[in-house]
């Protein structure tokens, strides 16, 4: 990677929205590493969280909101329980991750985790509480996953672990307006909770995937 | 002792076994658990990805109807739900702009007035371990136990302000109270992957099997939890983990509440053991803990 | 009354921010001002040239400097003055860059905030009265607090000069850390070879007294004529009848753990803590001793050991030795209190401190030494065996707001790069791996020092945090990063050693409120500034050395300690001592004699005295200053209800005419 | 403080009005840490002005009066840590003062928030600073004094 320094990149207003946002200050950070050194997805991530700190600090929004890291953080809050600064290491996250989804940078790889969430989410908007069928089913038609936990389904109604039918939520109109307003206030393009462009990646991933296989 | 409790979606569906036992557990000890009538979930972790203000106001939601019932301390059995009332309740304590927009975003006031606790907090702090000990009809003597905490329950310190954030030791002092062994081990606070169960299941699988394998490898029979989510995936992702790394654990995940109502002499039937992937029965048996007539 | 303000332009350090001309025009109009002028440099020689050439020509009686902070120039413009023929005590600063300059960017509200502090000083100035400077005798003799390597390299400084000095150490021998240590960095001396000559020559000076087993009680008055009130504990062991010839401790029965060998190996409960002790006398650690332990337990009617008293030809053991407190006299205090480790226990994700085999490099340092209580050997404190992978773990408490100290321990870079290559010598088959964040080898050959340890000796060296420690299996896991592949590593290891910080002593503060000194939030003492007076404190007469103002590796220790006693020794040198006259001053025809003044002073510096009232034509008891006591705080003038006390300098006009002018 | 020209003082000095704060400063310390934020270059608000006394416990209560009596719209004694004071026990005294003329001033109906005290180290540059701020604010909070006419 080589990125260009100068006064508009260090002093885009990235860092600044950031700061906003989750109220924390990327500039305390002195790249120690104790956040990637204890972060339990840390080997599955494409840069470090310590790297993803230093990036914000260089002003290389795109480069850190299209990363597979910011979906990958689980909010164990390791880091930011161990951090000699005292830095909100996972609050970034989050931050970085409501970020993307409002300037709509998807990540190239992996989409799995952006579309589960907010999926997840319609599913509480339409049901109040989680309707486990809904969410799974919905994810694997989205995903192209269709057969995935097909084996450990049957067990799982067997074990009455999982309902066929959803609660009815006798406040439904209130629950609605909770997340109207939220998404609102906040900007946060749900209108486009589901766009298109990130089912199809994910579908057509998939099936290329598949397709090399058979190869 | 009156509590709101709070179930959430998971101890109706995937754990009800750990809403059961816990009802069964208060009921045992006369702590009086009201259902909070028509609550929603609280977000868990897609919300506060997603929308801050959101994962603010579900939460806040549901205190609010607590606050109606006129209740002032919610109870929640789910390590993640805890945490995240915990985190909203703290949020209102402070007044600013953010605060005025979640008030806005419901239409009503708050303040943080009601208090959240976790079960496991009743029950050592507020009943009392010294009290529970009195109770014990049948000491769980023989069962080694590695006591697992997951992230969300003492993670962050400030937030959830329950016990140490590295060497936790609540669910251990209490299994030492139900005569069982405490089996001193690292994994503690370690991830099991949580929330990435259906999106990343490789990774849940592989830091599952690495808790199995270090509770496995300290002398633990079975793993003990506080939070649904970590059961899940332990308990119903354990088949899967043995396939994958070719392993054969047998590796019971049993909630606390479930030993604690067999200490007190709950009946076994009304638990739901039969309801986890690993059948934590045979090994209950072995250790005299349960009969098979019973 | 004719005023002159000479307002400084500091190069653009107050003219930047200020518009100093503009300040010199307002404030020439004020009533009083005759003259008012700018320059370049006030304090250089120039400046103060036109100073005097100002007060000649004009005849100026007064004079307001708009500068800097008066703890910087003060005393320059006051000698200034005085060689233009006026009193010294006619000269205000006006703090115009330290509160003003520098912490406004308004040039604007920084001018017209400029114009009211001059306006302030101008009618402090106009109120203050020629004062005569006193003077007090000293005495000619030195206190050194610690027993260290700087407290020892102070007193054969000023032994060296042929002036008395005390020692006074709280262990049973000097030495300090320094004797503690195997080698040092980075020419690989052996601490004790290097150390042991100068302690030797110490205790031979006649010009030197030690105090051991002591501890600081009290102490009072100021700089030339301090008191201080001096703990001697009881050793149990008469220092002057001992031969050191260790009879005693052959023969005690009571094993403990060493302290000195942060608790690797054993002493007796009578013992001398290393080999070349000094004084090389023992001492009974009454708490394990059996003779004590017995007396104690049933009144005596146990029986008790004795076995030490016994044995000793030289009838040098004494169970009832008591508590001693001496009293004596000094001219000047050298505070060289040193430090301690960091307290690792806090770090949760380090096994708070219960791993055995996670230990500090104290631990390392007795463990390398030959005589040390391994033989030299590296081992894994849980099992004795050797250790083959040693981790180190740097910045452990230091840069670390949140469970550690803010500030860089400066030393542990450098002492984690000689214990990797002393692993090495003592263990050809062991590893070192050293986590790190930043190198920091600012120092003669150190970054030469580092590089070999890293060439040479083949440290692997990994840049990032350590975020986990726990036991599996007999071994030590570590877990971190190495940020500069961006991986995560994992380390199975025998020994994990880690790099703790420096930190004050818990008992620094009590210290500082016994002397009067400054401390930071880090319980560091202030020195008077950091750059043109780091061995001084504010308190006159009280100096610093080696890392109880901040840490520091032996050379520079060392450096200091020459540093404060030639400024020790100056003291001395001096016949007499100038005293500032901004003391407490009576006015008898006011005072009531209510005595409250006598109760508020800190000091006892206010006596009762009985003059004949001509007017009234009777006596009557009036307060009185103790002239070489006072201290000028103005407590004094406060509860004074006839205002008949007054400070000068700082009287009670002086502060009426400032507010005045707000 | 009544003064019959009270509003009109008011209207004439509200828009551009900025409080003047009268600053005790003990030598040893806060004095010290003032300078301190200067070397450091840490930013203040310019309202405050220093009167620097050897030790807090130097302040006279009539010197507090008679600021607020000259138009200051607020005072701040600043001294040495309880237990840290360069003469043993002066910031004792000053505490203990500060205490009574608080509650006098309270009593005759002066703000509060016009008279504060805070304890500022040597080497707290910072904590200076933050005083500084948190003063001033209150006392734009509340209001200009009424005394000078």
């Amino acid at each position: 990677m080589k990125w260009f320094i100068s006064q508009e990149t260090i002093k885009a207003p990235f860092q600044k929205i950031l700061e906003k946002g989750c109220g924390e200050k990327v500039a305390r950070c002195y790249q120690c590493g104790k956040c990637s050194a204890g972060c339990p997805m840390a080997f599955q991530m494409d840069y470090l969280p310590n790297q993803i700190i230093r990036m914000i600090q260089l002003g290389m929004e795109k480069e850190v909101l299209s990363s597979k890291t910011i979906w990958l953080c689980a909010s164990c809050f390791t880091c930011t329980a161990r951090c000699p600064r005292e830095i909100n290491v996972a609050e970034i996250m989050d931050f970085l991750r409501r970020h993307a989804y409002r300037t709509r940078i998807i990540p190239s790889g992996d989409t799995e985790i952006p579309l589960f969430n907010k999926i997840f989410l319609r599913n509480i908007e339409l049901f109040g509480r989680l309707y486990e069928v809904g969410l799974i089913g919905m994810f694997n038609l989205l995903s192209g996953e269709f057969f995935k936990d097909f084996t450990v389904a049957p067990k799982m109604f067997l074990k009455q672990k999982i309902g066929i039918f959803p609660w009815r939520n006798k406040n439904a109109k209130a629950l609605k307006d909770i997340f109207r307003r939220s998404g609102g206030l906040e900007k946060a393009q749900r209108g486009r909770l589901l766009y298109p462009k990130l089912i199809f990646l994910n579908l057509s991933k998939k099936f290329i995937g598949k397709i090399e296989k058979l190869k | 002792m009156k509590y709101a409790y709070f179930p959430g979606c998971s101890l109706h569906s995937t754990a009800r076994e750990y809403d059961r036992s816990a009802k069964e557990v208060a009921l045992a000890l006369g702590i009086e658990l009201a259902e909070i009538p028509d609550w929603i979930c609280c977000g868990a972790t897609p919300a506060h990805i997603t929308m801050q203000l959101l994962s603010i106001a579900l939460p806040v939601k549901n205190l609010l109807l607590a606050k109606k019932m006129e209740a002032c301390e919610v109870v929640t059995c789910c390590a993640a739900c805890f945490n995240r009332l915990k985190t909203a309740n703290k949020f209102m304590k402070q007044r600013g702009e953010e605060q005025l927009k979640i008030e806005k975003i419901l239409g009503e006031p708050y303040r943080g007035e009601v208090e959240v606790r976790h079960f496991l907090d009743v029950l050592v702090n507020v009943f009392g371990s010294k009290n529970l000990e009195t109770r014990v009809i049948k000491r769980l003597k023989g069962l080694k136990v590695a006591s697992y905490y997951g992230c969300l329950l003492n993670r962050l310190k400030d937030v959830t302000g329950l016990d140490d954030e590295e060497e936790p030791r609540m669910i251990d002092d209490l299994m030492e109270v139900l005569g069982a062994e405490a089996v001193k081990w690292p994994y503690k606070t370690e991830c099991c992957g949580a929330s990435f169960s259906l999106t990343k299941t490789d990774v849940v699988l592989k830091l599952s099997g690495d808790i199995l394998q270090m509770a496995y490898d300290e002398g633990a029979q079975a793993i003990v939890v506080a939070c649904p989510m970590c059961q899940s995936n332990l308990d119903i992702r354990q088949a899967m983990v043995n396939k994958k790394y070719k392993k054969n654990f047998n590796m019971p995940i049993i909630y606390f509440t479930q030993l604690v109502a067999l200490a007190l002499g709950v009946e076994m039937k009304k638990l739901g053991f039969e309801k986890h992937m690993v059948d934590p029965r045979p090994l209950l048996k072995e250790k005299e803990i349960i009969f098979s007539k019973a | 009354m004719k005023i002159g303000v000479f307002i400084c332009h500091c190069g653009t350090n107050i003219s930047a921010t200020v518009d100093v001309e503009k300040v010199a025009q307002v404030t020439s109009k004020l009533a009083k001002v005759h003259f008012s002028t700018t320059y370049l440099y006030m304090c250089s020689n120039p400046g103060q040239e036109l100073i005097k050439k100002a007060i000649k020509e004009k005849g100026l009686d007064r004079i307001v400097v708009c500068s800097c902070s008066p703890s910087l120039h003060e005393k320059t413009f006051r000698k200034c003055a005085e060689e233009a023929g006026i009193n010294p005590y006619l000269v205000e600063i006006a703090n115009i860059r330290e509160h003003c300059s520098w912490v406004h960017r308004d040039k604007k509200e920084a001018t017209l905030k400029a114009i009211d502090i001059v306006r302030l000083a101008v009618a402090k100035v106009s109120r203050d009265k020629p004062l005569v400077k006193t003077y007090v005798p000293i005495e000619k003799r030195v206190l050194i607090i610690g027993g260290g390597i700087s407290g020892i390299q102070s007193a054969i400084d000023i032994a060296f000069a042929k002036y008395p000095v005390t020692i006074v150490e709280r262990e049973s021998s000097i030495g300090g850390r320094m004797a503690r240590f195997d080698k040092t960095f980075p020419t690989l001396d052996c601490a004790a070879c290097i150390l042991t000559p100068k302690m030797v020559t110490v205790s031979q000076s006649q010009y030197v007294t030690i105090y051991t087993c002591s501890e600081i009680e009290e102490v009072s008055g100021h700089v030339g004529d301090f008191k201080v009130k001096i703990r001697k504990r009881a050793r149990s062991v008469d220092i002057n009848k001992c031969t050191g010839c260790g009879a005693c401790y052959a023969k005690c029965p009571v094993k403990v753990s060493a302290k000195f060998d942060m608790n690797l190996g054993l002493r007796k409960a009578i013992y001398v803590p290393f080999p070349q002790a000094v004084p090389n006398v023992p001492v009974i650690d009454r708490q394990n001793c059996l003779w004590f332990s017995a007396k104690n337990a049933s009144g005596g009617t146990k029986k008790a050991c004795g076995l030490c008293k016994k044995i000793c030809n030289f009838g040098a053991i004494d169970y009832d030795m008591q508590d001693e407190i001496i009293e004596e006299k000094f001219g000047a205090i050298i505070v060289a209190t040193g430090f301690t480790q960091f307290d690792h226990s806090v770090y949760g994700e380090y096994g708070y401190g219960k791993y055995k085999d996670v230990v500090t490099g104290l631990h390392f340092e007795r463990m390398a030494s030959s005589s040390g209580p391994t033989g030299g050997k590296i081992i894994r404190p849980s099992d004795g065996k050797e250790a083959r992978d040693v981790v180190f773990i740097q910045c452990v408490g230091s840069r670390d707001e949140q469970k550690g100290v803010p500030y860089c321990s400066r030393i542990c870079c450098m002492y984690t790069a000689k214990h990797a290559l002393l692993l090495k010598e003592h263990n050809k088959d062991a590893q070192a791996y050293v986590f790190y964040i930043d190198i920091r080898a600012a120092g003669k050959n150190y970054e030469e020092f580092v590089k070999k340890v890293q060439d040479e000796y083949g440290a692997i060296y990994l840049r990032g945090r350590v975020s986990r420690i726990f036991e599996k299996g007999g071994k030590i896991i570590v877990r971190g990063a190495d940020t500069l592949s961006g991986a995560q590593i994992e380390i199975k290891a025998d020994l994990v050693v880690l790099a703790t910080g420096l930190i004050a002593r818990p008992e620094t503060v009590k210290l500082a409120q016994m002397l009067h000194i400054p401390y930071d939030q880090n319980r560091l003492f202030t020195e008077a500034h950091p750059k043109l007076a780091p061995v001084e404190t504010v308190t006159s007469g009280i100096f610093l050395t080696g890392a109880c103002q901040s840490p520091k590796d032996i050379p520079d220790s060392v450096a200091t300690a020459s540093a404060a006693s030639v400024k020790a020794l100056g003291l001395l040198l001096q016949d007499k001592l100038e005293k500032e006259p901004l003391i407490a001053k009576v006015d008898r025809n006011l005072c009531s004699g209510c005595r409250a003044c006598v109760v508020a002073c800190p000091f006892n510096a206010i006596d009762m005295k009985e003059i004949e009232d001509r007017a009234l034509k009777c006596k009557r008891d009036v307060a009185e200053v103790v002239e070489g006591v006072c201290t000028g705080c103005g407590n004094c003038t406060v509860v004074c209800r006839m205002s008949a006390i007054d400070i000068e300098g700082f009287s009670n006009r002086q502060i009426m005419e400032e507010i005045e002018a707000l | 403080m009544i003064n019959p020209r009270t509003q009109e003082l008011k209207n004439s000095r509200a828009e551009s009005w900025e409080p003047k704060i009268a600053a005790f400063l003990c030598n040893w310390c806060s004095y010290a840490g003032a300078d301190l934020a200067g070397t450091s270059r840490r930013e203040y608000p310019p309202n405050i002005r220093i009167i620097r006394l050897p030790c807090s416990g130097r302040v006279n209560p009539l010197f507090v009066l008679k600021c607020l009596m000259d138009g200051a719209d607020g005072v701040l004694i600043a001294g040495c840590h309880t237990g840290d004071c360069h003469y043993s026990e002066g910031n004792y005294y000053a505490r203990r003062r500060f205490a009574i003329l608080k509650k006098l001033f309270e009593f005759l109906g002066i703000d509060p928030r016009r008279f504060q005290m805070a304890w500022v180290s040597a080497s707290e540059g910072d904590k200076w600073v933050k005083v500084v701020k948190e003063l001033v604010e209150e006392i734009k909070k509340a209001g200009p004094i009424l005394a000078k006419s």
